[in-house]
């Protein structure tokens, strides 16, 4: 779950980390009287959970509470990426002097939470690692011990930070660091963290991803997510237990298994197809949750075939095949699918299905074959 | 015949009076698996399967009653970090945790306690063991796979009985199929459970069933050509999946451009690893 | 340092742990008005840092609060094992079922912290370890990885707790281990825990000794520290940076380093005499330390000789001579003594010395009996 | 020759540029010992002791500059642990910590890291290494000791000068000092030295110094009557002192009964260890 920006700047104030003065407003009236309070001169930030917001014109500095007001209209006009503008930060300008790097992330082949800093900040640090990997520098931090002050002392040194900003530099790493830990985050970085005119560090942008399997822990946080800013079947999916991917094809998928809906994807992109969705139902494929996907299958206007690839392990093929009949006879449509089913009692399973008039398919690929004919309209 | 889990496997059962606990108890010891124990908190001194299997408050008595030496784990995901510590602090060797949605950190944690007790953990958010013929420890069904000479590895659930069935198919039979799990921090990587089916006299040949996300595919790639003897058939998953988006693992995710499946197959096949197009073709490549 | 029991108390409930009702009173009026606030059945619970305060009548269960005050009074007024009361808790009188055990220290052998559980509590453990070894239970818990529930959950089964207060008992084993590490401790004890008539858990006594080497991070712990309590000889070594520990003999000991001190004490022994006292010196040894630890040694009437046992070493045995003398000069005194002195430079050193009319001895064994005739008289 | 430290020992000092860190690295260098470098955050790219010594501001940068293989702590006690950690974590395979006054709870984590890590500790709150001859790593004075072939392993620091003194006045060398320090969690416990002399070839017979407090005597006359074959003699401080009372070490105290003199003299002799009643017996007694 992503943080918007103010979201994340917040959290990382209250671990001591510093930020700009100020506040998110819903109107530009809003945004003209934060701007008045904070003397006129203010950045005012598209709040949308995409990148490249500046060079879409979603960030703009103004000098005056009236252009602050004027141009909060426009941004609060604007869609960013496909997101309507529904909040923008307004902050208090900043006199940067240098812009640089620092974000804790989870290193995978390592196993615990990695710290990373770099001289160039401002730009994506992907971009960075891209062009000047040796700008960037890593310190890797032990998930039993925590982060220790010497590791960021290093990083200090390494991106060759003026001494008399160390101090500094060393309480924000910790407060990042504990913003990281402590609210379960699976990415925490402020870029760009500035050095101002008057010597300040500060933490101009932040951007914090957390851990879902963690929000249980978190439930203030749980509350804070945007659902504006998802795919309202992605949030209807999670609703149901269901995970659910939007993609731009036409053949909508049904698979129990992550790893096998994937596949499924494949095969049919293999064999010159364009799958719909990712959907995977999970297991026990129950006649509810059968239901539900097929709708939220459905209400992609681009659908024109459904595959259903189920494999009946555990729970038996003959089951899987009446969970089906079940859920497709109360979300009847008439949108052609072809069904394969294997695995334990797959040949019961499958001639329930045919008796019931339903297509079914004995492998994958021709399964993936038959959607392809189907969402072309060969019958 | 095997890794990791076989005849001599006597099994605890952490969470066995839950729903999928007691379910899927019942399969491993219809397969013939011998479960020794159970562990509930608060629920010691009951029995379960018509008082076949007694039930433990702690794994420290279970263990000491028992002589259990390979746990598995069916607890919900919040409490899955303590029980596989639970296990670890009691001596068990081999924890293999099914639950799906432990947070990364208490993985992070986890992982790093259990490295230094020298305990092996298997999964999370995995089917477990299966072991044809020997010992069935977790939810992979049973009745997909002989026994034979094949290694499988997948990080998958059903994508893997899907490949197990093929094999099935084709009459090709099963030393250890070992679920290494979808998250992105978990205990036994490719790497490991190929380096186990190198040394395992039984094992002639292995699939390993990747997918998108981290880099784990290409340290075995790495693995497979300066150590393995053994021809490995790969398939990896997710080609057409688009960045950024999570593919239902939590470990299944294109990040910063990093963990494509092109770049797995690729770097499978610089290892002279064959890479299967579709799963179904992999009985071919064997 | 040690913690007075409801400063441990008031540090168990900041982190969880339910304490009886009750307040701290400096006086019989105050303690009467406690009483009333709590409805009259109280406990009276003399506030000293020593152990047996219940056989010495310093705890008292009282009526009303008419008897409150006068037995406020009568214990306000004694004083157990040489300690004076000062203060008085005076805590809701709890219907006790049961009494258990729970507590904390670090397990040197296994360099982590241990949580050991009883199920005889009301006792001293070491007195349970004693007489019923297998009454005990422990569990070692990883410093880095911290309390785990299944730690507490298996002291709980094992003691027998039952299973409904085990819930309450989990939360209690946890708030006292963060009481203990966010503290530093070096024990955290709960004893007795009861189980009250209406099934709650209830930290009846409470005892809390911190590290004195992390006090740095507590300064507001440190501020707790019950001068009344301590030997004014030691409160004043602490403050020059001077180890002292009071015995019960007669010959005043200096000696840089604190093996070589209790070497020293071992040796007066061997030989007969009895040391009036532990004191290091530590490193150095400036003329001022010297000087304030003969104030101290002196302090003490019993003191009838003096052993000063020196090794010179990056410190030049002259140098240290001279520190003596004028420390010496600084502070006179006829209490006879005798200075040996050993290592770089210990010939000029002895010289200095012996030019100034003090005695000196080659040999520790020697300055020993020297000291020992010195202290009987024998010029 | 002796153990832990020696002619090839690449010393690095941290906190070298404070008032005892420079003096003792004087000291040092005086000695014979290669110090290569020293580190004090913010002081990087300063030279000490007339140029000689180069500062850095991270152990990494200084590791890397100069192949430091021993690092010596100088540095007060509210940062010695992340001192000990930053040289564990750039690679140095021995820290040498003589700082007294560390936390007990900061000590428990820095050793159970170490653990992990492979990173032998001598101290905290100790003298440190004196190898005669080879190197002095710590603030042992350098002239009280002379080569020779017995181990002096001791949990004190003048009591040890004492001994060490007493050994030279008697002619009789040194392999390796070296000062475990008086805390109640440290790096190196007795037993650890005794299992360096006993392996030492230059080492034939071994002096133990221990006092009041824990019970690493009783292990180590455990260890001596197991698997020691060169002679030991003891002596252990403390019999007087009073029970409950700290004697200056952090870890020198009587508590519950626990760590008697008595019972540490006791369990020496037990071992066939010959206990000295004074220190000044020990030359004796060898």
């Amino acid at each position: 779950m992503k943080l918007h920006e103010y979201q994340s700047k917040q959290m990382f104030e209250e671990f001591g980390v510093p930020i700009p003065r100020g506040r998110v407003a819903m109107t530009a009236q809003e945004a003209r009287s934060i701007a008045e309070e904070l003397g006129g001169r203010v950045v005012i930030k598209s709040q949308v959970l995409v990148g490249g917001r500046g060079k879409a014109g979603g960030i703009r500095l103004v000098d005056s509470p009236e252009e602050a007001e004027e141009v909060a209209t426009q941004i609060l006009g604007m869609t960013i990426k496909g997101l309507p503008v529904r909040r923008v930060l307004v902050d208090e300008a900043a006199n940067i002097e240098t812009e640089i790097y620092l974000g804790i992330t989870n290193d995978r082949a390592e196993r615990c939470p990695v710290m990373i800093a770099s001289a160039e900040g401002g730009v994506e640090i992907e971009e960075v690692a891209r062009t000047h990997p040796d700008k960037i520098v890593r310190v890797w931090i032990d998930p039993l011990l925590g982060s220790r002050e010497y590791q960021a002392r290093y990083l200090a040194a390494t991106i060759e930070l003026p001494r008399d900003h160390w101090r500094d530099f060393l309480l924000i790493a910790q407060g990042l660091f504990n913003a990281f830990t402590e609210n379960d985050a699976t990415l925490a970085e402020i870029n760009p963290l500035v050095i101002t005119a008057d010597g300040r560090l500060l933490a101009l942008d932040g951007k914090v991803v957390l851990d879902d399997n963690a929000l249980f822990r978190h439930t203030d946080l749980a509350e804070l997510r945007d659902l504006d800013e998802e795919q309202p079947e992605e949030r209807d999916a999670r609703k149901y237990g269901l995970s659910y991917v939007k993609l731009d094809g036409n053949i909508g998928c049904m698979v129990n298994g992550a790893g096998l809906a994937m596949a499924t994807m494949d095969v049919i992109h293999l064999f010159g197809g364009k799958p719909a969705n990712f959907l995977d139902i999970g297991g026990g494929a129950s006649a509810e949750k059968v239901a539900a996907a097929i709708k939220i299958i459905l209400r992609d206007p681009s659908v024109e075939a459904m595959l259903f690839n189920i494999f009946g392990g555990i729970t038996r093929g003959d089951e899987v095949a009446r969970g089906i009949l079940s859920a497709l006879e109360a979300t009847p449509t008439d949108i052609p699918m072809v069904i394969r089913l294997v695995g334990t009692n797959e040949e019961e399973g499958r001639q329930l299905l045919t008796d019931a008039n339903f297509e079914t398919a004995p492998s994958l690929a021709e399964a993936a074959k038959r959607a392809i004919e189907l969402s072309k309209g060969d019958q | 015949m095997s890794v990791l889990v076989d005849k001599d496997t006597r099994l605890l059962v952490q969470g066995i009076t839950g729903r999928e606990g007691l379910f899927h108890t019942s399969r491993m010891v219809d397969y013939g698996t011998n479960v020794v124990a159970g562990v509930t908190p608060k629920k010691g001194g009951e029995w379960v399967l018509d008082g076949k299997i007694p039930v433990f408050d702690t794994v420290r008595t279970a263990v000491e009653a028992t002589g259990a030496n390979v746990s598995i784990i069916f607890v919900p995901a919040r409490f899955s970090a303590d029980a596989i510590l639970e296990a670890a602090d009691a001596g068990v060797p081999l924890v293999v945790c099914i639950t799906e949605g432990i947070p990364v950190q208490d993985m992070m944690k986890v992982r790093r306690y259990l490295d230094q007790k020298g305990v092996r953990l298997v999964g999370p958010n995995c089917p477990g063991l299966l072991s044809p013929g020997e010992a069935k420890v977790g939810i992979i069904p049973g009745h997909i796979a002989q026994k034979g000479n094949i290694g499988v590895v997948s990080r998958s659930g059903t994508l893997t009985y899907e490949v197990l069935h093929a094999l099935n198919q084709n009459n090709m039979g099963v030393s250890t199929c070992v679920g290494i799990g979808g998250d992105p921090i978990n205990g036994t990587s490719f790497v490991d459970a190929l380096a186990m089916f190198e040394a395992d006299p039984h094992t002639e040949k292995v699939v390993l069933i990747g997918e998108i996300g981290g880099s784990d595919e290409e340290r075995a790639a790495d693995f497979i050509s300066d150590r393995m003897t053994k021809p490995v058939v790969a398939f990896v998953a997710g080609r057409t999946a688009p960045p950024g988006k999570r593919m239902g693992h939590a470990g299944a995710i294109v990040e910063g451009g990093e963990g494509t499946a092109d770049e797995k197959i690729k770097a499978f096949e610089a290892a002279g690893v064959r890479t299967a197009n579709r799963p179904e073709e992999i009985p071919d490549l064997l």
